[in-house]
């Protein structure tokens, strides 16, 4: 039997997504006899590779850079999961967009920055006036909310999906949780 | 038997009778031209179920917007329990393009205070009030005017022309809110609150003002009640079709060449308004469509011109009587951007109470600036029409109810416009931000 | 409805209280004279401010917080003051079809405010209004309340520049 | 008062002809959703969570604001209802900022639970992301409006049973926010008792206890009810 060809991709959120995927703990090693883990932030590939069936999305779309990976991610893969809040809702990035882009970085880099007091032009991807939730970008086949959501979920979510099931989270996660 | 069109509809006038002929600010004007003779003939001659059954068999349905009939809404009310009883006329035309009412206050006030007083004595209401819009201030000093005239020829006030009956009548000011034409609305406005609605029932013929059984008509509504009972429910039900009767009064206005206001039966074509009486479109442009009904009624394209204009007709294509609005646009209008101008409307004047209202108007209002702007898919289109659907369906008031009408007649009849913006990126009218933006671009 | 026995003292020696209280009585100072009220004050100031809506929480013996619901709720009230001049565009569905929309533009464009605001000199308020209900007329501008039908933005600019000219 | 039998849901149910559909579904164990009710204040019929279909009419008829009448056929439950349920609640995330995660309510909040409810997992209608306060100016409480719903449930419970009535809406559609006095500050209110029955009613973390921390805050409204029949018994 082929394997699932599966990636896991990390856009602005802090990563708490994927370490309660890593809470899955010695699951994992029973999830690894049918996944390849093709591309992801925990292992060294540098390009998105085509054909993949399955991505997990941690993170809101925040800059330049999240929407050009998320529509490349979305070309290339099968199903795409938005995993997590900040990737369903926007979450604590989204707390920028009341107040707008160019404050929370006249905040950071002037009133309260350390060193030169400049806003960066160079070497750091502008951000989107609007932190926006990944289907809001692409579409978006199945949502994990949760902050994080809790290992069993992602966990019973990947099982369920091996097994051809369509997953019902409804009592296992919500927003927030 | 074919008979040749006339150059003009004969104007059939009985709220707009003897135009231009009487001082509106003369209380024997007025009387001249047999005004207070149908109250006279009433406090003397008829008993209060006897003036509701003319009402009734006349036929007259509410000039306000909804067309409910105005005999059964007297009667529900003088058969509730509690006193006292309340009357209030609403002069609180709030729909852009409509300015029947304040026209009606200003040419003929004595005429809706007859009608008004009339109503109080078969209902059993001792108060009454005028809601106008501050925006009037001819209308309300006129009003004013006219009831201290009545008040000082015993017309109002204690025992009517010497009759045991009393009422009173005083001015309350709108203060620029659409949403107080709503009924339950209008009278947390008249209690001195927010003008926000409540769930109807009960209904303000239970429980109005102040918690009383409370009548509350349009001001054209109660001009048509002094000549309905002059001559006769009979000659009253004679005018109009089927289920409409009488004349309406409308507000004709847009690209037309003679703007104004008209008096025509009902059942009368909009082909004859447009183009007989209001003498068609100016500079050789075609016509497009006619709006009626303002932020809750819809476009009525020219397939439909030869429709004879009643409730039942402009409900059955997607629009709405509404108080008498009826604007003609031409090929230089976008329906796209017309819809979201009404869009725009609702949202801010949404009271914000409930929830559909609040949110829906304003999520719609963006979908259709991101329409305009070139910048939606065919999925935003999509969301627009299922909140269009949600937002008529659950909303508490018609203000919701009808906001996403002017949306779903557009899309009715016009949804190659919405199609032209979304997926060519063009505003086919050339009015839109998305034709200014692919100008731009050609001239790049 | 039991009328209110204290009335409260005006704010200040200002002879326009009277007319808010005169209003109020009229009203037997009960709690639906809140809307006439706010009209009073509103025609005799130009606006309402905090301290006219505490007069007139104490003199209907209304919760402040309604007064200030009702004040907020209804758009012709003016919370802050106005210009020396005012210039209304209305935005009814005949003055928008006939290009109160550009008028408008053009409006803010010379006086370099908002609608609702006022120039920094304080002698120009631009507003605008649902419908005036002179649709015949359109577009239409009321410059101090005088009524400018088939307003062509030419005129009506000229208009507001001398205006700000002005002192 | 008579005493009336319908159907709600299929199932024969009887109650007096002054109740609600709301109560009588509640009596009989069948599942309303709501946001703006509460047992014990006035209706106010603004979340337009528990719209009802009712035979006869082709109208959706709010349940907590219907009166029952003898014969109604009513159905609670359908597919349509469900999905205006589900938009409604997606309307309401879409209109303030709802972070639950950094939420003092986060776990104890009704919206939440009615997204659950509803199997509401993403928010499919436009975010509007609106600016909105935070007054932490009382002493005792705090209010984030991004978190407020709009429910005015902290006005009724203010105004119709503590009778301070310090609370109120101020402004209106999308704008409109709920204010205490002339919109001062809450801390500089003269008519606020700081009793809290404002927060305690609050569904969601709007209005909160200061120094709780994420999901700290739980709350407790049956006093309504309680002190509503107290009241009542005393007069």
């Amino acid at each position: 039997m082929n394997k699932v060809r599966m990636a896991t991709v990390w856009l602005d959120g802090c990563s708490g997504c994927h370490m309660s995927f890593l809470d899955i703990d010695e699951r994992l090693l029973a999830l690894a006899d049918k996944i390849d883990l093709v591309y992801s932030p925990l292992v060294d590939y540098k390009e998105f590779p085509p054909d993949v069936d399955l991505t997990l999305v941690e993170g809101a779309v925040s800059s330049e850079e999240d929407l050009e990976k998320i529509q490349r991610v979305r070309q290339r893969t099968n199903l795409l999961i938005a995993l997590g809040d900040c990737a369903v809702n926007g979450n604590v990035p989204s707390m920028r967009n009341a107040v707008g882009a160019q404050a929370v970085l006249e905040r950071a880099y002037l009133e309260e920055g350390l060193l030169d007091r400049a806003i960066p032009q160079r070497g750091v991807p502008p951000l989107l006036p609007t932190v926006l939730p990944v289907h809001v970008v692409v579409p978006v086949d199945l949502f994990v909310p949760g902050c994080p959501p809790p290992a069993d979920a992602i966990y019973y979510v990947l099982t369920q999906l091996l097994e051809g099931k369509e997953p019902d989270l409804s009592s296992m996660t919500r927003f927030g949780k | 038997m074919i008979e040749e069109r006339p150059l003009f509809i004969p104007e059939q006038n009985i709220v707009l009778e003897h135009n231009g002929d009487i001082d509106p600010e003369v209380l024997e004007d007025y009387s001249k031209i047999e005004g207070f003779t149908a109250l006279n003939h009433v406090l003397t001659e008829m008993t209060p179920p006897e003036v509701i059954d003319q009402v009734s068999r006349s036929g007259l349905r509410g000039r306000g917007g909804a067309g409910y009939p105005t005999g059964l809404k007297w009667q529900t009310v003088a058969k509730a329990p509690g006193t006292p009883k309340y009357i209030i006329c609403n002069g609180d035309e709030g729909d852009p393009g409509a300015f029947m009412d304040r026209n009606v206050m200003e040419a003929y006030p004595f005429k809706v205070l007859e009608g008004m007083t009339i109503a109080a004595y078969a209902i059993g209401a001792s108060q009454g009030f005028l809601y106008v819009r501050a925006e009037y201030p001819l209308a309300v000093q006129r009003l004013k005017n006219a009831i201290r005239q009545m008040e000082k020829h015993n017309l109002l006030g204690k025992n009517i022309a010497g009759t045991p009956f009393s009422f009173d009548v005083d001015v309350r000011l709108g203060a620029g809110a659409f949403v107080c034409g709503e009924e339950t609305a209008l009278i947390a406005s008249i209690e001195g609150r927010r003008g926000n609605p409540r769930p109807r029932p009960p209904y303000p013929a239970e429980r109005g003002l102040f918690g009383c059984p409370t009548l509350i008509n349009n001001v054209e509504t109660f001009a048509n009640i002094a000549p309905l009972l002059r001559k006769g429910a009979e000659w009253f039900a004679s005018i109009g079709t089927e289920k409409s009767k009488g004349t309406k009064v409308f507000a004709l206005s847009g690209r037309i060449a003679r703007a104004g206001l008209i008096e025509v039966p009902m059942g009368t074509t909009l082909r004859e308004i447009v183009f007989d009486i209001g003498g068609g479109i100016p500079d050789g442009k075609a016509f497009k469509a006619v709006q009626t009904g303002g932020p809750s009624g819809g476009c009525i394209p020219s397939d439909y011109l030869d429709m004879p204009v009643d409730y039942e007709s402009l409900l059955k294509l997607g629009s709405f009587m509404g108080s008498g609005g009826m604007i003609v646009m031409d090929e230089t209008s976008c329906m796209v951007d017309v819809a979201r101008y009404f869009m725009e409307f609702c949202m801010s004047e949404s009271c914000g109470k409930c929830v559909p209202c609040r949110v829906g108007t304003a999520q719609m209002y963006q979908l259709l600036t991101k329409i305009v702007n070139g910048d939606a898919t065919l999925n935003d289109l999509a969301l627009l029409e299922s909140l269009c659907d949600l937002v008529r369906n659950t909303s508490l008031c018609g203000l919701g109810q009808g906001a996403p009408n002017p949306v779903l007649s557009t899309l009715r009849y016009f949804r190659d416009e919405y199609i032209a913006h979304i997926v060519d990126k063009r505003c086919p009218a050339g009015v839109c931000p998305v034709h200014k933006r692919e100008h731009q671009e050609v001239n790049a | 409805m039991q009328p209110i026995s204290t009335k409260p003292a005006p704010p200040s020696d200002d002879k326009r209280w009277r007319i808010v209280t005169a209003t109020m009585r009229r009203h037997g100072f009960r709690p639906d004279a809140l809307v006439e009220t706010l009209h009073s004050v509103q025609e005799a100031f130009g606006y309402i401010d905090d301290v006219a809506m505490r007069f007139i929480a104490r003199g209907l013996q209304l919760p402040p917080s309604r007064v200030y619901g009702a004040a907020t709720f209804y758009n012709y009230f003016m919370l802050k003051p106005q210009g020396e001049h005012t210039c209304v565009v209305c935005l009814g569905t005949a003055c928008y079809i006939k290009g109160a929309s550009d008028l408008l533009a053009q409006l803010e464009a010379v006086t370099g405010v908002k609608p609702g605001e006022t120039t920094p000199d304080k002698q120009v308020s631009l507003l605008t209004a649902r419908c005036m209900g002179a649709c015949g007329l359109a577009p239409v501008a009321v410059l101090d309340g005088e009524v400018h039908g088939t307003a062509d933005a030419k005129s009506v600019s000229a208009k507001l520049e001398e205006w700000m000219r002005h002192d | 008062m008579t005493v009336v039998t319908l159907k709600i849901d299929d199932r024969d149910v009887s109650g007096r002809d002054d109740e609600t559909i709301l109560e009588i579904a509640r009596e009989n164990g069948i599942v309303i959703p709501t946001l703006c009710y509460l047992e014990g204040l006035s209706i106010a019929g603004a979340c337009r969570l528990c719209l009802v279909e009712v035979k006869g009419t082709s109208k959706l008829l709010p349940a907590c604001a219907t009166r029952v009448s003898e014969g109604m056929e009513i159905h609670t439950n359908s597919e349509r209802l469900t999905q205006y349920r589900r938009t409604i609640i997606e309307m309401l995330f879409a209109e303030g900022n709802h972070i639950c995660s950094v939420c003092v309510s986060n776990g104890h909040c009704q919206l939440q639970d009615a997204a659950v409810a509803l199997g509401v997992d993403h928010i499919g209608v436009p975010y509007l992301h609106p600016h909105r306060h935070v007054d932490a100016s009382h002493e005792l409480f705090g209010i984030d409006h991004n978190r407020c719903i709009l429910c005015a449930r902290c006005v009724r419970v203010c105004d119709e049973v503590e009778g301070a009535h310090t609370w109120d809406v101020g402004v209106r559609g999308i704008e409109a926010r709920v204010v205490t006095d002339f919109s001062t500050p809450w801390g500089d209110s003269d008519t606020c008792t700081s009793c809290g029955k404002c927060v305690q009613v609050c569904p969601t973390g709007a209005l909160f206890a200061k120094g709780k921390s994420a999901g700290e805050m739980t709350k407790q409204s049956e006093f309504v009810e309680y002190l509503v029949a107290m009241r009542g018994r005393r007069s």
